[in-house]
């Protein structure tokens, strides 16, 4: 009952049907609230960590049906491990923006309210042991994306949010038709059993229901052609929702891509895997190069965030065990480091409409501490030693070279240099040109600071003692490759029988 | 499926593909939001044939009547017709 | 020409989907989850409707989501739509569109309870007949509808709608999280209740009582969205 | 007979979709991509419920009407993914109309070719 | 007794081409209206027959709420052409 | 009893049918919105109710739920085009006549009132 | 009728809805009964305020024969208005001449008004296009009439004259 996957869930929609009876109270309440919730989550991520093990996943039953006849919580190293992320990442964020609209009541309630349920369906996302469940929770989470986009009213974030929702619907169709696919061929929705009775379909069933997915979830994960509203989104959302788009949305899609790949479909004869390595490739490369060309600081960060969604995917497309863990760590990397560049870049064009790189001359001498964890961040993101960015960096050129394939290695090597060029470009403005004495800047508050402090310690700490975290990825990685256990965790009866 | 049923379901679905494309092809926004109103019509009759009627019910409380009320309110708000400047 | 080319594209896409579907064929029996639902909800359930004891027990945990997305919804169109400095004051003025006739006014005033009997009696049934929770409150949002577009000083008070809103949102969760403590599986939206007789009023235990709950959130968040959108004109500029 | 029944149910639910999408695509304005939106989930819809239909099958309702018979029934998993899917997509498309509002306050305008500052 | 049904069904049909017809013949959007409540009527009307086909009693429900939903989708475009809502 | 009832029904669905199909067909042949308007109303009206009468007598117990459509038929439809009129005039659309339209003033002033 | 106290409208509200209920149910099992109690009671503190009028009073025998006097003499009118349609319809040549008439009503209550309207759409060759204060206007599809006295003769008297036994 105190730690249980469910109340991912169940709380902060508890909490979010609580806030508007609770600010009739005492209108504080409504940003402590939903801050308690989320401690409270991420407190219970590291305890469901220690229980969970590689043979033991916690599988949750919703209304005490078992496997295949009810939906599943399935709480893994793998799953876990990212919902744990994500919800710790959920709980820096709120700290982040606990100051958020002081003075608008009514727009902080619905911020936090949005937040709340776009951290849940995140969370839902990677949790869930059902594919029609899945879409629910991916719709929960682009609803409240679209409506985060379109927070601000002064900016175009509309215009944004509809792009975002336009693309978002025909995600959705997609992937409706894929579990549609499925459930024609198979009779069932448990992802387990699925994987069980996917010899059963037919081939070409097969590829155009893994395409339909690969395209709906992949506009989710940012993937090359698919990915027009993200610039967008990322730079007219408020600065700590471009942070957890990166941190939070994009984990649960590239999650989502990666368990159907992994565990539904049997891609490993099927040749799926060459696809998402090629796909990554691609978008990795243009989007490093389209970042290179940008002049505002947000969509530079967005275009730079899909690079890295690109390099994810390159990760888990070579399809090994050493090819999962570099994944696995990047995304970590990605998640922690980007969401630094976000909050930090957000104090640094807080006052600039336009947001141009043009305009942070000599903001190192303005914004001294924001600059530096923005340099922080820059330094880690680009794979330098002794951050954290490098461990993971490594391990993916490792992964590569193992499965003999220089060209993706030439390749990341190249688009790393890419990254160098225009992050330190944006470096050279802040601290090696003339502060332009005219701008008005805006001090980061205790709390920010605080959130931006947080994130550096751990890339650092990271970065110096990458032990802290491989045990959990090597675990991790070890259960995505075991589809059969996987199965045979989950639907124990059925998959005895089948045996027989 | 005896005749009447097939009969019925044959002219539902005419009528819905028919609505369709009256629904996409129309200038008038208030006509083609009448016709995404008939869709549904056809849409929930089609499903109570195949014996499905709590989606008929539900298709007709969304699809007939909220559905096109949230479509005319949006309408009003804005333009009429497609290529109104 | 770029209609032709969009045209040939959704073709082949759409021979390809066809080609696919045609394998599984039609009104071929599945046999896979649904013969288990179609033996157990009368059985160990005792609710009549199966689609029911689908939509609320096997997969409750999709009608919570669904139930969210229409509070997402309301919420988002209530961030997006209204005033920066929306003080609740400003909000909802008498509207200045013209008068409907006397005929719909009465109209309005005779059939908005008998429109309120049907959605909650759609509901309250919901394990019984077609429909339940998600159709009474469509039903019961359609009946205030009514109200709206025949009298143009009828206002919807937010106040209330918010209070029913959490409540019932607050029910559904509280149902379920009460699941795992009394439930004999201690699972979320488990049953804990006695589940009667089929096809009586008090069979189903919690089943009945989410899909009220269901009703009541829906009815008030469908109501608050038609609500949002009918003021929207007299709320003046956004940006 | 069942298989001219499978391509016209089938290829009605495909059609529809495809003239949902084919409407996104190519027309300019705000709201006949959101009524494209709505055609495409009814085809959806409807292609799941035809999914679950199972020959000479009835409602899934045990009402005293069938009580003690032996009948056959329809699927009834499908008809509880169609009424989530309906209601989701009713959410969406209220919130679709809402930006489209929403836009038009600010550009006076419902073309999507006018409204530019965003590279689309 | 099955032909019975038939031709009531068929001329009920005929009914809905009629309508339909004057549905994409138009020409103002009142007319087109005045053929969708006259296709909604059809409808009501036909769901409680075919609920009779089948022999469930249960089905009557989904026209029960059609018919207000339909009435009440209609009035909204009324008032809407009378400049309402 | 039973098979009286049962005739009865088959009288009044047949007479249902009818009346439904000649409201349709009004629509379809009359010359101007408001008198499609009447064919439509009175005869759909008429012939909803007496179909669903019919299908009520035929199914005894039915017969209470059958009643309460067909009241709420007989109220609903005459408003909904009642309504639909009232609109189709405040467009601008004029009937087809060659006596009298005493309606037209009153609709003029309501327009200039609201011009003001 | 003026002064129907809140407590009757309340009653009557509740016995209507309560019968409504019933007719939706089909059926006395005692806690279908008891629900439909409670949720009629429910509604009908939420609308007796502006549902009803008159209150108790309707049930009056007095009211009770005029009310299925009208019943009949209304579906007889339905009855010979759809055989006018027909013969309408069905006519090649269309004989009809159409217009829009006027008269006045005595009646005063809104919802006597709606049931004068709707009888008055349901019945030969005419509906009501709008009501302006007590004004009717009558689309006619075969004018006989023009001046308000006898087309009040024509089209309304046999409706009201009853009505306002009724209602006042």
């Amino acid at each position: 009952m105190v730690a249980n996957p469910i109340l991912y869930i169940a709380l902060p929609l508890f909490t979010a049907f609580l806030v508007p009876l609770l600010a009739k109270l005492w209108k504080p309440l409504v940003r402590i609230i939903p801050g308690l919730v989320l401690a409270y989550l991420a407190v219970m991520s590291v305890v469901l960590m220690q229980q969970v093990g590689p043979d033991k996943p916690i599988i949750t039953m919703i209304a005490g049906w078992k496997a295949p006849w009810g939906i599943n919580l399935v709480f893994t190293s793998f799953s876990g491990f990212i919902a744990s992320l994500i919800s710790i990442l959920a709980f820096f964020i709120w700290l982040y923006s606990f100051k958020f609209k002081k003075v608008e009541f009514d727009d902080a309630q619905k911020y936090f309210i949005l937040f709340m349920l776009l951290t849940a369906g995140s969370i839902g996302v990677v949790l869930t042991g059902d594919i029609f469940n899945m879409f629910v929770f991916v719709e929960i989470t682009s609803l409240s994306a679209y409506a985060l986009t379109a927070f601000y009213k002064g900016r175009d974030g509309a215009e944004a949010a509809f792009k975002f929702l336009l693309i978002g619907s025909f995600s959705s169709i997609m992937l409706l038709l894929g579990i549609t696919i499925l459930y024609a061929y198979t009779g069932t929705l448990n992802m387990a059993q699925l994987a069980m009775l996917m010899p059963q379909v037919p081939m070409h069933a097969k590829i155009v229901s893994f395409l339909l997915f690969f395209v709906a979830l992949g506009i989710e994960a940012e993937m090359f052609p698919l990915n027009g509203w993200a610039p967008d989104a990322y730079s007219q959302a408020p600065g700590p929702i471009a942070a957890s788009f990166a941190g939070i949305l994009a984990k649960a899609g590239i999650y989502a891509l990666i368990r159907v790949s992994y565990t539904i479909f049997d891609l490993g004869n099927d040749g799926g895997f060459e696809l998402l390595l090629v796909m990554g490739l691609i978008t990795m490369v243009v989007s490093e190069l389209v970042a290179m060309r940008q002049e505002n600081l947000r969509r530079m960060l967005a275009y730079s965030s899909m690079g890295q969604m690109g390099l994810i995917m390159i990760a888990f497309g070579l399809g090994t065990k050493e090819g999962i863990y570099a994944g696995l760590f990047i995304m970590f990397n990605h998640a922690v480091i980007k969401s630094l560049l976000f909050l930090a870049s957000a104090y640094l064009v807080y006052y600039t409409s336009r947001k141009k790189i043009s305009d942070l001359d000599g903001f190192g001498k303005l914004l001294p501490l924001t600059s530096l964890l923005f340099g922080l961040g820059a330094f880690a993101i680009v794979g330098l030693p002794p951050f954290s960015g490098f461990w993971s960096k490594l391990s993916l050129l490792i992964a590569t070279a193992d499965n003999h394939m220089e060209f993706v290695l030439a390749t990341i090597l190249a688009v790393s240099v890419i990254e160098i060029i225009y992050y330190f470009r944006v470096l050279g403005r802040l601290y090696f040109r003339k502060a332009n004495t005219e701008i008005k800047v805006r001090k980061p508050t205790w709390n920010s600071v605080v959130t931006m402090i947080s994130l550096a310690i751990v890339i650092i700490a990271v970065g110096l003692h990458p032990d802290l975290i491989t045990g959990l990825l090597h675990n991790a990685a070890n259960t995505l490759a075991d589809k059969a256990g996987y199965i045979q965790k989950i639907i124990p009866d059925l998959f005895s029988q089948t045996l027989n | 499926m005896d005749t009447i049923t097939l009969l019925l379901l044959f002219f539902s679905l005419i009528v819905m593909i028919g609505a369709a494309v009256y629904a996409a092809i129309m200038k008038d926004l208030i006509f083609a939001t009448i016709g995404t109103s008939l869709i549904s019509l056809a849409l929930s009759v089609i499903f109570y044939l195949l014996h499905a009627p709590d989606v008929a019910l539900t298709e007709a409380a969304i699809g007939v009547a909220l559905s096109t009320i949230v479509f005319i309110i949006a309408i009003r708000n804005t333009k009429r017709y497609e290529d109104e400047k | 020409m770029r209609k032709l080319v969009i045209i040939s594209l959704l073709l082949v896409l759409g021979y390809y989907l066809l080609d696919t579907f045609a394998g599984a064929e039609f009104g071929k029996d599945r046999k896979v989850l649904s013969n288990y639902y179609l033996e157990k909800s009368p059985s160990e359930l005792q609710v009549a409707n199966a689609v029911t004891a689908i939509v609320v027990n096997f997969r409750g945990f999709d009608t919570l989501g669904e139930v969210t997305v229409l509070f997402l919804a309301a919420t988002g169109m209530g961030t997006i739509l209204l005033r920066r400095r929306s003080k609740h004051t400003g909000l909802n003025p008498q509207r200045t569109s013209p008068e409907a006739s006397k005929i719909v006014q009465a109209a309005g005033k005779l059939l908005f309870p008998a429109i309120m009997i049907l959605g909650a009696y759609v509901f309250i049934h919901g394990h019984l007949t077609p429909g339940g929770g998600f159709q009474g409150g469509a039903i019961i949002a359609t009946g205030f509808l009514l109200l709206l577009i025949s009298y143009r000083q009828f206002k919807v008070e937010h106040k209330y709608v918010t209070w029913i809103e959490s409540l019932a949102g607050l029910t559904f969760v509280s149902i379920g999280l009460l699941g795992i403590v009394l439930g004999p599986h201690n699972s979320f939206l488990e049953n804990f209740l006695n589940v009667g007789t089929l096809n009586e009023l008090t069979s189903g235990g919690v089943i009945a009582l989410v899909y009220i709950a269901v009703g009541f959130k829906v009815a008030a968040e469908l109501t608050g969205i038609l609500d949002t959108l009918v003021n929207i004109r007299e709320t003046g500029d956004i940006d | 007979m069942n298989q001219i029944l499978t391509y016209s149910v089938y290829g009605a639910a495909i059609l529809t979709m495809l003239i949902g999408i084919f409407a996104i695509l190519t027309k300019k304005n705000l709201i006949k991509i959101v009524i494209g939106m709505s055609i495409m989930d009814s085809g959806f819809n409807l292609l799941l419920i035809a999914l679950g239909y199972i020959k000479g099958g009835t409602a899934p309702i045990f009402s005293p009407a069938v009580e003690g018979k032996d009948v056959i029934m329809v699927d009834p998993v499908p008809q509880a993914l169609v009424l989530t899917a309906i209601v989701i997509g009713f959410g969406v498309t209220a919130v679709a109309l809402s930006l489209v509002i929403r836009l038009y306050r600010k550009h006076n305008t419902i073309k999507i070719d006018e409204i530019k500052t965003l590279r689309w | 007794m099955n032909v019975f049904f038939i031709i009531i069904m068929g001329i009920i049909m005929l009914a809905g081409v009629f309508a339909v017809i004057r549905f994409v013949k138009g020409p103002t959007t009142a007319d087109r209206v005045v053929a969708l409540d006259n296709l909604s009527t059809i409808v009501v009307a036909t769901l409680i027959f075919m609920g009779f086909v089948f022999q469930r009693f249960i089905y009557i429900d989904v026209s029960l709420i059609y018919a207000v939903l339909g009435f009440i989708g209609v009035l909204t475009i009324a008032r809407y052409l009378e400049g309402g809502i | 009893m039973e098979t009286v009832l049962l005739y009865l029904g088959y009288f009044f669905v047949s007479l249902g049918a009818a009346f439904l199909f000649l409201g349709a067909f009004g629509i379809f042949r009359m010359p101007d919105f408001y008198t499609r308007l009447q064919a439509g109303t009175k005869s759909s009206t008429l012939g909803a109710m007496s179909l669903i009468l019919g299908v009520g007598l035929m199914q005894p117990e039915w017969f209470f739920k059958t009643l309460i459509i067909i009241i709420f038929i007989a109220i609903s439809n005459p408003i909904s085009s009642h309504a639909l009129a009232r609109g189709a005039y405040k467009t601008h659309q004029k009937p087809l006549t060659d006596t009298i339209d005493a309606y037209e003033e009153v609709a003029e002033e309501n327009d200039n009132k609201k011009e003001e | 009728m003026e002064n129907v106290s809140n407590i009757s409208k309340l009653f009557y509200t509740w016995i209507i809805l309560f019968i409504v209920w019933l007719a939706f149910t089909s059926t006395l099992a005692i806690e279908e009964v008891i629900t439909g109690l409670i949720v009629s009671l429910i509604v009908a503190l939420l609308s007796f305020r502006f549902f009803t009028g008159t209150g108790l009073g309707i049930f009056a025998p007095k009211k009770i024969f005029y009310l299925t006097q009208y019943f009949f003499v209304f579906i007889g009118a339905l009855i010979k208005a759809n055989f006018h349609v027909a013969k309408i319809v069905l006519s090649p040549s269309l004989p009809i001449n159409p217009g829009i008439v006027e008269f006045e009503t005595k009646l005063k209550s809104d919802f006597a008004k709606m049931v004068l309207a709707n009888s008055i759409t349901l019945t030969p060759g005419t509906f009501t296009v709008d009501i302006v204060e007590n004004r009717f206007y009558i689309h006619w599809l075969e004018v006989e009439a023009t001046d308000e006295e006898s087309v009040y003769k024509e089209i309304a008297e046999g409706f009201e004259k009853i009505l306002l036994k009724i209602y006042e």
